[in-house]
């Protein structure tokens, strides 16, 4: 990249490597980074400076320093326990550094966060299911690692669903780990112990191994399972579709990109562009809801949130079923901010 | 005057234990902890929970058979180095077969080389370079989750044979699953292993008393080295199994397992301090666990009270097997 | 000085399946040496715990100077004047001589430990044996950098520096030199006259009249009588110790004829303790191997069998070898019954049955066949006439005298050529000492070559024809015919040759 | 009876090092400290070192925790769940209006709770005389359901004077700073060098060299037992307040990583895990020790798949040097 271009060094501070959507994350990271620098309007090099581990958060307060240290410009952050992180990123912020977190909401100052809004990501997959069993039958959670904050956003967005049906009935909550194999082993606990399940809301890679366990226990009629958005699951989908041709799920989107788009704010901050402040969300009020991409579903379903706006979802199973034929069982659905919708949270420079 | 009482009276723990053999005490406690789900949670103790617990049981069994023999090697002997080794199983087996169900066996074979050559590194830290156990293994831990980082950089490209799902997982023979028939050939093998062959003699004299094993012509580096080849073995043919599981790999399918593993050996009545146990003893601990894990699972009980309930239960169960010598004669 | 008497009466101790103790009485008061005697396994030392607080009897009873008293604890014990030199030493060997002597009682300068005096203490308490130890050991030394002699004057300092009114020396000249034990003597001497009482137990009958005023005797584990020195002769207290010692009878090997093919011919073997040892055993020879303990007897079977590194020259059956392992000595029908039995021969908690099968488990195929193996072992637990409840029954629930038998059964089942012997009777009964010495005498006359270490002077003289005592690690001279003479034993193993 | 073991004539280094094996783990410091210092010019300066160290605080009191029990002869591996308990105690107890007095009180209720772990993990392994591996292995569950019932999800806010406290350098002059992190670990050094002249350290050693021995002497192995777990608490919970005051928060998993560092920390200070020989100024190398091994990796610029690899083989040969030595003298012999 020429001369003249203005040089910004990103830190990458990811404390969880143990899971292909960090992966994917840090990679989508690196691919918009590329793109950004090679683009002769924009006129910038972004050099990565990627600290990613399996830590916990004295690790990740490390990582976090060690990029500060070396006088990074900006830092994007996964945090591992966003509250224990927020007095070193409120420093580093201090600092004069952009610190951008994603995935999860930071309290701190200085701190901007850009997030999809999880309570919404859980509500429109449990409204699905509600829908689908037409308010009435039993159904088992399998939710993330209890007390995540994530995972209690996402669960409570269920409850709220939920609550709008009094024909369901929970009859069994427990927590698969976030873990592919412990939500297989808590499903099969639960098609073992509890004699007819209607339904299954869960999250993530759990979700295969939820439908792992229904194909291998096999029972009578098979329950109605919210999905996931991985080329993986997208695959099993097909193949339980050979013996139950009405099966039917759902997968929303939780875009590993958000990691990219929570660089490309990171670039505007840089350039020295504000947020425009009407933007600005979030219980903390520092935060950017990225829109959730879209919805992976084999029949169009017209979604109702919790204000009662209603949109149409389309079908869309096939193509996606072409889309990942190329692509590893670990890659999940995905979906960036472009720049122009990055450029929508900042006042226009005029 | 006054008359000197003796100290040492036994007491009634220690006489029904005398009677009862660990393993015998793990398996009537996970058939009572059974029954009593049943009772606590109707619809608990039915044929299809008492499968599916067998099965899950089955995997963690699996996995733990090598971490019985390092734990009867004595010296401190604990291999932490199971979780890392039972997911490269898995990822090996996984991008080797890349769903081909002839490539099931080849790969079987890699995966069991690799584990021994593994394992062995173990050995040789704790024979030779005389590091505790504990820490080698999980040095080792560490290099091979590294190396699974470093060769895949989190891409898991691969497939699962369709056949190991139908032949390990789902029902086989009547509602059985096949990895249970494994499980119990696994358990007549390991009994053979230990009960019938010089090795498996040498391996509890070793673990006793490592001065009288080698005046007796036991061979104690290579034991121990032996042992822990086993047992990276054992791990990565674990990984192997738990493929057939759950159809996929990720990064930290094994880790889960690490401290069941060595959880299952110490409820099955083996001793940490070596010398003494039984694969039986391991295969009932496993079931301990899990029905445990069930049974509190079909409880609802918060994650919390699971953790304790389980802490009590294995602190209990250890008053009745491993009390030391008072240093007071 | 104050009084001191102390008495204890109708003592028992049982350690499972062993009695230990079965009725041990002692009176000991100020100014007096009584000597414990006692066969092996008599239970000198467990009487010895007892007044210590060491152990806890089953049952018994203490009195010191006429009131009941009730030891709980080494501390009790302690604070009741009573310290011990203890037979197995009670010394850890990371720490240094200073902080192992003044372990619980240091010198404490406004609350801490002060090193500079404990140095100075122990400097003076070294002085004692000036002169009678290496420059090396030092306040500061390890214990694991010393020598066993050294460690043996550590551990009779440590129990001094308690100044006790009772010093009990358990086996306290075992690894002494001669020197050493003239100037233990001396001081015994002193503390005598300073109005200590000394519990003494030895298995050397001269030590015993040199210094000691009466006697209490024990015999599997029962006090059989006290006598006072002055009225009593070796003779009597040999009685009193192993009953009818004529009975026990052991008669001497005739000499081995010189046609027997020689098995085993060693030259210069060098150890980090032997310096050089040379000696030839015949088959159907019953050579013995005497002297102090710790003279390098224990690294000369030991390097012969492989289990420590040696070099030499060493002609086994007629082929030079050089055993690296135990494994390559026991495939040349070589055997080590070791000297500890709990330590070096036995697996204590697993089954009779797999102890004597552990060194042959290779020659019953794989899968083992398990009955040929338990029919072996049948068969050689009832020549050595074992009592026990069952094969299964784990070998620590033996007697000590069984529990020998094991250790010598595993490896009669490998038929050995060369048998090396490392103080097998040791605290075993004199019945099952009798069945030891005919079954010795039965596979000497197979043509088996032995090589028979013991502590017990007694053993060498009645059974063997021809004596190596050794010294400093070297065979330092070699009793037969009408030279092996007690005397002559006694003087040889002192290091005084003649 | 016992085989003679010659004298052993050792070299006046030899033998230095041989009766202070930290020395060894000091070396390796050094070398760690000069490279890390090469890759990152600014690291010996106020703000990074202060950063530094005080992320390695919680670390360094754990592996001094576990020092005094492995010393004895036991592990315990109960200290992370320890920390995750007290750490949310005191996350919970100290809120954003905290007083000083509720702080206080908060510390002591923390350090209550911790104490009675450690008295927990003691009595299993002295009355109930289990291995001590496995009690702690057992009880550890125990703290961590425990840490969870008390604080469900990560969260607490402390008093934001408290956390700068705590976190900034302690300005001593207008001109002189210096990281509270390093008084604290030079307090702990004096500490130990104190208790290594009272009596207690060399009974904590005879029960770890030789317990029976030991015993016989008069020390009171159990209670010098049961000590070591009522300490090996104690600074796992001294090691939450330093996490909390770090961190300014609570989360009932924040240990659950921590407890094998530490063993491995107290290992790589030349400790002996059989017992009997150590030093917790070597668990604080160790700490500090793998804790650069992290730094230089970080400015190494390797890729970051590469990095759990290198930092697992260069834990591992610092583990194996005392290992290599050894087994090069035996096949010297
Ligand atoms: N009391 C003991 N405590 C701990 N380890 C012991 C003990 N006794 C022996 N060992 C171990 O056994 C090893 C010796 O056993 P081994 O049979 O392997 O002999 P070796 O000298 O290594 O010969 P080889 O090369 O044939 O193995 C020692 O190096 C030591 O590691
Ligand atoms: N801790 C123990 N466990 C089992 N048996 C024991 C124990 N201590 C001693 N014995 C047995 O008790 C008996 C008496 O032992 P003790 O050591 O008192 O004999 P001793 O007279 O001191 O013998 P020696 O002259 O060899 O020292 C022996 O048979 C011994 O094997
Ligand atoms: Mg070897
Ligand atoms: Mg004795």
């Amino acid at each position: 990249s020429a001369q003249d271009e203005q040089v910004f060094t990103v830190g990458i501070s990811n404390s969880f490597v143990g899971s292909e959507w960090r992966t994917q994350m840090i990679q989508e990271i690196e691919n918009v980074a590329a793109e950004l620098s090679d683009d002769p309007e924009l006129g910038v090099d972004i050099e990565l400076v990627i600290e990613s581990e399996d830590t916990d958060a004295a690790g990740q307060e490390q990582q976090i320093q060690n990029l500060v240290n070396r006088g990074v410009d900006a830092i994007i952050v996964n945090p591992g326990d966003a509250e224990a992180l927020r007095l070193s990123l409120e420093d580093a912020a201090a600092a004069g550094v952009v610190v951008i977190s994603v995935d999860q909401e930071i309290d701190g100052e200085g701190v901007v966060n850009v997030v999809i809004d999880q309570a919404e990501w859980a509500r429109i997959s449990a409204r699905w299911l509600a829908e689908k069993l037409g308010g009435e039958g039993d159904i088992v959670l399998i939710e993330g690692f209890v007390g995540h904050p994530a995972n209690t956003a996402r669960m409570t967005g269920v409850e709220e669903v939920l609550a709008e049906y009094p024909g369901i009935n929970v009859v069994g909550r427990e927590s698969g780990m976030w873990d592919q194999a412990t939500g297989q082993q808590v499903m099969s606990d639960f098609l073992a112990s509890i004699p007819n399940i209607d339904g299954v809301w869960t999250q993530d890679g759990m979700a295969s191994g939820v439908l792992q366990a229904i194909v291998t226990a096999a029972p009578e009629e098979f329950p109605l399972v919210t999905g996931e958005a991985r080329a993986s699951y997208v695959r099993l989908w097909e193949s339980v579709l050979a013996d139950n041709p009405d099966f039917t799920g759902i997968g929303v989107v939780n875009p590993p990109g958000i990691g990219a788009s929570g660089l490309r704010v990171a670039v505007n901050l840089l350039l020295g562009n504000t947020i425009d402040e009407e933007q600005l969300a979030g219980p903390y009020g520092n935060t950017l809801y990225v829109p959730i991409p879209w919805v992976l579903l084999s029949e169009d379903f017209n979604y109702v949130n919790m204000d009662g706006e209603e949109s149409l979802l389309p079908a869309n199973f096939d193509e996606v079923l072409e889309e990942v034929a190329e692509l590893p069982d670990s890659y999940t659905l995905d979906g960036i901010l472009t720049a122009e919708e990055a450029a929508a949270y900042f006042v226009p420079a005029s | 005057m006054t008359a000197l009482t003796n100290k040492d009276s036994r007491s009634t723990l220690k006489r029904i234990q005398s009677r009862l053999p660990p393993p015998l005490v793990a398996l009537i406690l996970a058939v009572l902890l059974f029954l009593i789900g049943g009772l606590l949670a109707p619809g608990f103790a039915n044929v299809n929970q008492a499968v599916n617990i067998v099965r899950l049981a089955a995997f963690l069994g699996i996995i733990a058979a090598g971490q019985t023999l390092v734990i009867i090697s004595g010296g401190e002997g604990i291999d932490l180095s199971v979780g890392a080794l039972v997911t490269l199983g898995a990822i090996l087996t996984y991008r080797i077969t890349d769903g081909d169900e002839a490539l099931i066996l080849p790969a079987l074979g890699v995966i069991l080389l690799v584990g021994l050559l593994i394992g062995l590194l173990n050995g040789i830290g704790v024979a030779l370079l005389r590091m505790p156990p504990l820490v080698i293994t999980l040095g080792m831990a560490g290099v091979v989750t590294g190396l699974i980082y470093f060769v895949t950089r989190g891409q898991l490209i691969g497939d699962t044979p369709p056949a190991m799902g139908t032949l390990l997982s789902s029902a086989l023979i009547g509602p059985i699953p096949g990895v249970v028939i494994l499980w119990l050939l696994l358990g007549a093998g390991m009994w053979l292993l230990l009960e019938r062959t010089q090795y498996g003699k040498q391996l509890f004299a070793v673990g006793i008393n490592r001065t009288a094993a080698r005046l007796s012509g036991v061979r104690v580096n290579l034991v121990v080295m032996l042992t822990y080849g086993l047992s990276g073995m054992l791990a990565a043919f674990g990984g192997f199994v738990l493929l057939g599981f759950t159809q996929t790999v990720f990064l930290n399918l094994g880790q889960p397992f690490l401290f069941p593993s060595i959880a299952a050996v110490v409820v099955g009545g083996t001793v940490l301090a070596g010398g003494k146990g039984s694969y039986w003893g391991t295969i009932a601990g496993a079931l301990v666990l899990q029905v445990i894990n069930s049974l509190l699972l079909a409880l609802r009980v918060e994650e919390a009270f699971q953790l304790i309930i389980l802490g009590v239960i294995l602190l209990v169960l250890l008053t009745m097997y491993g009390r030391q010598r008072s240093v007071r004669q | 000085m104050t009084s001191f008497r102390l008495t204890v009466e109708k003592a028992v101790k049982t350690y499972g399946g062993v009695t230990a103790l079965a009725d041990g009485n002692l009176d000991v008061q100020a100014g007096t040496v009584t000597a414990l005697l006692g066969a092996n396994g008599s239970g000198k030392s467990t009487l010895s715990k007892i007044l210590t607080g060491v152990v806890s009897p089953n049952s018994g009873s203490i009195t010191l100077n006429g009131a009941p008293m009730r030891f709980a604890s080494p501390q009790a014990a302690r604070q009741a004047g009573i310290s011990a030199v203890y037979q197995e030493l009670s010394l850890i060997p990371d720490l240094t001589v200073a902080e192992n002597i003044w372990l619980a009682h240091e010198p404490l300068k406004n609350g801490f430990v002060s090193r500079t005096l404990m140095r100075q203490r122990t400097q003076s308490l070294l002085d004692l044996f000036a002169g009678l130890y290496n420059r090396h050991l030092t306040p500061d030394a390890l214990i694991t950098d010393l020598t066993p002699d050294e460690r043996q004057l550590v551990e009779i300092l440590k129990a001094l520096s308690f100044d006790p009114r009772l010093i009990i020396l358990d086996e306290a000249t075992a690894s002494l030199d001669g020197q050493q034990v003239n100037r233990l003597f001396e001081l015994v001497t002193q503390w005598k006259a300073n109005g200590m009482a000394i519990v003494m137990v030895s298995h050397r009958m001269e030590e015993i009249f040199r210094i000691a005023d009466k006697a209490s005797v024990l015999r599997n584990g029962r006090t059989v009588g006290e006598r006072v020195i002055a009225e009593t002769s070796e003779r009597e207290l040999v009685e009193l110790m192993i009953e009818g010692a004529g009975a026990l009878h052991r008669e001497r090997a005739p000499l081995v004829d010189p046609a027997n093919p020689v098995r085993l011919e060693v030259r210069g073997l060098k150890t980090s303790v032997l310096h050089g040892v040379d000696l030839t055993v015949r088959d159907g020879e019953l050579l013995g191997l005497g002297g102090l303990q710790g003279q390098g007897q224990s690294d000369l079977l030991m390097a012969l069998f492989g289990a420590i590194r040696s070099t030499g020259q060493m002609i086994v059956s007629g082929e030079a070898r050089h055993f690296r392992h135990p494994r390559q000595a026991m495939a040349a029908d070589v055997a080590l019954v070791p000297g500890d039995r709990g330590s070096e021969g036995l697996l204590l908690i697993r089954s009779i049955f797999e102890n004597l099968i552990l060194p042959s488990w290779g020659s019953y195929g794989t899968p083992i066949r398990v009955a040929r193996a338990r029919e072996k072992g049948a068969v050689i637990a009832e020549e050595l006439k074992m009592v026990m409840s069952s094969l299964d029954a784990p070998v620590n629930s033996l007697s000590g005298g069984n529990a020998q038998k094991v250790v010598i059964g595993k490896w009669l089942l490998r038929a050995p050529k060369l048998l090396l012997l490392n103080d097998p009777t040791k605290g075993i009964d004199v019945g099952a000492k009798a069945e030891f010495y005919s079954l010795l005498r039965q596979l000497r006359d197979r043509g088996t070559a032995i090589l028979f270490y013991s502590s017990d002077d007694d053993e060498l003289l009645g059974l063997c024809n021809r004596v190596l005592v050794m010294h400093d690690g070297r065979v330092s001279t070699e009793l037969f015919g009408d030279r092996l003479t007690h005397e002559q034993l006694v003087s040889a193993s002192m290091g005084t040759p003649s | 009876m016992t085989t003679i073991s010659a004298p052993k004539t050792r070299s006046p280094i030899g033998r230095t090092f041989s009766r202070n094996p930290f020395l060894l783990s000091l070396i390796l410091l050094i070398i760690m400290i000069v490279i890390n210092r090469a890759l990152q010019d600014n690291m010996l300066e106020i703000g990074p070192l202060n950063g530094t160290l005080r992320t390695m605080m919680p670390a360094i009191f754990l592996a001094i925790g576990q020092t005094f029990v492995v010393i004895a002869g036991g592990v315990d591996l109960s200290v992370g769940s320890i920390l995750s308990m007290t750490n949310a105690i005191l996350a919970v107890m100290i809120t954003q209006e905290a007083t000083a007095d509720q702080a206080l009180v908060a510390i002591l209720v923390a350090l209550a709770a911790g104490l009675g772990a450690g008295a927990l993990n003691g009595f299993g392994v002295t009355v109930l005389r289990l291995q001590p591996i496995v009690t702690t292995y057992a009880t550890s569950f125990i703290f961590a359901g425990i840490a969870l019932r008390i604080l469900p999800e990560p969260g607490g806010r402390l008093p934001r004077d408290l956390t700068s406290f705590y976190r900034n350098p302690l300005q001593l002059s207008e001109s002189f700073a210096i990281p509270l992190s390093l008084i604290l670990i030079t307090l702990l050094v004096i500490f130990w060098l104190v208790l290594s002249r009272t009596r207690f350290k060399q009974f904590l050693f005879a029960t770890g060299g030789n317990a029976d021995a030991a015993y016989t002497t008069g020390v009171r192995v159990s209670r010098v037992k049961f000590t070591t777990y009522l300490l090996s608490a104690l600074f796992a919970t001294l090691g939450a307040l330093a996490l909390t005051l770090g961190t300014g928060t609570g989360n009932p998993r924040a240990g659950e990583l921590m407890t094998l560092p530490s063993v491995v920390a107290v290992v790589l200070g030349g400790t002996r895990l059989a017992g009997g020989q150590g030093n917790i100024i070597g668990s604080i190398i160790g700490v500090l020790i793998l804790g650069l091994i992290g730094n230089i990796i970080s400015f190494g610029d390797l890729d970051s798949w590469v990095r759990p690899l290198v930092d697992a083989l260069i834990i591992i040969a610092a583990l194996a040097i005392p290992g290599v030595i050894g087994l090069v003298r035996r096949l010297n012999q």
